[in-house]
């Protein structure tokens, strides 16, 4: 059983690790976003490091959703979700293994590059672990919340357009508690702790109702 | 043009870039060596910045590079798509890597040399910004070709992303000028102008033409690896077709 | 070697980042033409490039 | 020569022969999107035999063989497994269908091995399964570098890494040439002999002696 958790696991890194498998897409559409806003809003710098890591969530989170709709497709298309469903390895395990697979290749890096982003946006030092810290931990859900998206979306032909509609509500919550506990390392009343431990909360939430949620929208299509 | 049509066959350019290349290395290494001696040791401290415009003998070769090395490719782009010149999207996909990594140079040094300057490390000064714009235009243009594998579609697509890009960079230059004079008031960074010290002015240039053949050094070798992995492909194509030939032969 | 005053460290730091990228370009491109250059002999020796095409064993 | 030792190979190991499993449908029909594709089909498929499923497109192969991988529901009548305990009949199926089931970006072994750990029931390993269909040269080729007729033969290895009684091929000799053909029709017949059952959707016949013709639709 595991052994077929770690298969798929290892050729999704190693897909995404390939040429075409647009692995880093994600992180050059963050540094496209964070390189965006400032021209939207002026270079003055005392206001963007107000609102530095909104930004930074923001674009996290919209990066996250741009590479999701693949996360299915590619499988649905060249008949490979046909065999995942064929193997003994319950479908949830099957989602759960690519979702992972999805976060180590998307969530992960965003997160370990968000403080040389925030330099961008003149986030202070102090902010920048809490920015790292809170996106670390939230952007798991925005995988799962999205996984759920891309297995409903699978079978669709544009189903890449309708998912961060679909998705991008669910996330709410996420970004809030983000943004929230990113902000207090800039001073105000909120503490770091209370949000931080809620986004932590939502995210095993939505590890486990996200990864049933897309094997029950997986078994659906046909 | 007649000797761009013969370098157009590969062997040849082969042959010809095996013979350019331990030039192009020297002339670099000793043009670096030699610029980055009266760099550190013979040009005068800056009396304004004092030590940090040693920077500025980096940073600005790279941002001229940055710009050359998108030029080439605009030009390499001109030639896949109006002349058809086989190597043309060679040296266009071999030029992207380089020319990225100098604009990131750039960036980093302008960096690193803000810092002390103006006390953060980022400011959207209007020449840096047009510069970490032009870093974004490359690696989509990379995204692009690692996402196309077959290399002869690929290459008139990424020519085109590169030709509208090149138009796209004076707009963006005098665009990023505006929005930054219309927001900042004068910038201070006006190191670098044409008034600098001569005694700064002859290390820059003999420091930019080093980088520049160390550039061109790595552009051949670029090219002379796309080449050969473009034949390594056809050939295992060919040859799993030949052995897969052979086997139905031997089955029957 | 003259001091380099106060800001030293961002001078350095400079030309460290200018030496580890350029080295690592450097080292990616030589590395990628001898591992093609290996590959191309490899596949020329087992007669890919000749027309002939003979028989493989 | 390589492939025909492998070929041995590949005939000896599933020698070992399957637990007997029936599959045997009563009066089942099939609507998909309001149309009725096919009604009351009685059929039952036991170890050693193989079944050609014949008629013409859209006459409902591969819905019935979606029908038996439980991706379509019957529209009525009733589809019983026997032979196999509790094990869902999906653990005991092999499917080829139209789409090959390989990334591109993958080599022919890769792609061959994650089969293997995901399905289970080890067969051949992946560079002896590709020798016994012909491809032993492609092993570490990307997929995308192959021809239409390899890549289905590297579809059809799969057969071989993994160990499952019951075929299921949807038009498996697609873009194959004879000589592939004729070695599809070896793999066949060892699984026949090794108490394995097949049912094949094909348009023109299967090859196999033991094979009986089954027409859906007019």
């Amino acid at each position: 059983m595991s052994e077929a958790f770690l298969a798929i696991l290892k050729r999704d890194l190693a897909l995404a690790a390939r040429a075409g498998g647009g692995g880093e897409l994600a992180l050059v559409f963050f540094l496209t976003l964070v390189v965006l806003v400032p021209f939207a809003l002026g270079p003055d710098l005392n206001l963007l490091s107000r609102i530095g890591p909104a930004i930074l969530w923001l674009g996290a989170l919209l990066a996250t959703l741009i590479g999701l709709d693949r996360l299915f497709q590619g499988d649905e298309e060249d008949g490979s979700l046909d065999l995942i469903r064929a193997s003994a390895l319950p479908l949830e395990l099957a989602v759960l293994a690519k979702g992972l697979a999805h976060w180590l290749t998307t969530g992960l890096p965003l997160a370990l590059a968000a403080p040389l982003l925030g330099l961008l946006v003149a986030l202070p030092a102090e902010a920048m672990l809490p920015v790292a810290g809170t996106l670390l931990v939230g952007t798991p859900a925005l995988s799962f919340i999205g996984a759920t998206g891309a297995a409903l979306t699978a079978g669709l032909k544009r189903g890449g357009l309708i998912l961060p509609i679909l998705v991008a509500p669910l996330t709410v919550p996420v970004l809030i508690f983000g943004v929230s506990a990113s902000n207090s390392a800039l001073g105000g009343t909120v503490p770091f702790l209370t949000p931080f431990l809620i986004l932590c909360a939502l995210s095993l939430a939505t590890l486990v109702i996200g990864t049933i949620a897309a094997a029950a929208a997986l078994r659906q299509a046909d | 043009m007649a000797s761009l049509i013969e370098l157009a066959n590969p062997t040849r350019f082969m042959r010809l870039s095996s013979r350019l290349l331990p030039w192009f290395v020297g002339a670099a290494a000793l043009l670096l060596a030699v610029g980055f001696y009266l760099a550190f040791f013979v040009a005068p401290a800056d009396y304004q910045q004092g030590e940090t415009i040693r920077i500025m003998f980096v940073h600005v070769p790279a941002a001229w590079l940055a710009l050359m090395f998108y030029s080439m490719m605009a030009v390499s782009a001109l030639g896949t798509l109006v002349w058809r010149h086989p190597l043309a999207d060679v040296a266009q996909k071999a030029a992207a890597p380089i020319g990225a990594c100098f604009a990131l140079i750039c960036l980093i040094t302008g960096a690193l040399w803000g810092k002390p300057m103006w006390g953060t490390y980022w400011v959207w000064d209007a020449r840096l910004t047009s510069v970490l714009v032009l870093f974004l235009i490359y690696l989509g243009i990379m995204a692009l070709w690692r996402t196309l594998d077959d290399p002869s579609r690929a290459g008139r697509a990424v020519a085109i992303l590169t030709l509208v890009g090149f138009v796209n960079v004076p707009i963006i230059k005098f665009s990023v000028d505006w929005w930054n004079t219309l927001h900042q008031p004068a910038s201070v960074f006006r190191a670098g102008g044409p008034t600098i010290h001569p005694a700064m002015l002859w290390p820059l240039l003999i420091l930019a033409v080093g980088f520049t053949l160390l550039a061109l050094a790595l552009h051949l070798v670029a090219m002379r690896a796309e080449i050969m992995r473009r034949r390594v492909r056809t050939l295992t194509i060919f040859e799993a077709e030949r052995l897969d030939r052979l086997a139905a032969e031997v089955a029957i | 070697m003259s001091a380099f005053g106060p800001h030293a460290g961002y001078i350095l730091t400079a030309y460290a980042s200018v030496v580890m990228i350029l080295g690592g370009l450097i080292l990616m491109t030589w590395r990628d033409h001898r591992a093609q250059r290996l590959a191309l002999d490899a596949l020329e020796q087992r007669g890919a490039g000749r027309r002939s095409g003979k028989a493989l064993s | 020569m390589a492939a025909s030792d492998a070929r041995e190979d590949a005939l000896a190991l599933t020698q070992i022969s399957y637990p007997p499993l029936t599959l045997s449908a009563e009066d089942l029909a099939c609507r998909r999107g309001g149309r009725l594709v096919f009604e009351n089909l009685d059929f039952t498929l036991g170890s050693g035999e193989a079944i050609a499923l014949t008629g013409r497109n859209g006459a409902g192969k591969s819905s019935l063989i979606a029908m038996i991988c439980g991706r379509l529901r019957p529209a009525a009548g009733r589809l019983r497994v026997t032979g196999i305990g509790d094990a869902p009949l999906m653990e005991q199926i092999h499917l080829v269908g139209h789409r090959d089931g390989l990334k591109t970006a993958l080599t022919a072994r890769e792609n061959l091995d994650f089969v293997q750990a995901l399905l289970g029931e080890p067969g051949l390993p992946a560079d002896e399964a590709l020798a016994a269909i012909g491809l032993p040269h492609v092993a570490a080729l990307p997929v995308g570098y192959l021809s239409a007729g390899q890549r289905r033969r590297v579809a059809l290895a799969r057969l071989l890494v993994s160990r499952r009684p019951l075929w299921l091929l949807d038009e498996p000799a697609s873009a194959l040439d004879t000589a592939s053909q004729r070695m599809l029709v070896g793999l066949m017949q060892s699984h026949l002999d090794a108490g394995g059952a097949i049912l094949a959707a094909t348009h023109g016949p299967l090859g196999l002696e033991a094979a009986r013709e089954m027409r859906i639709g007019p």
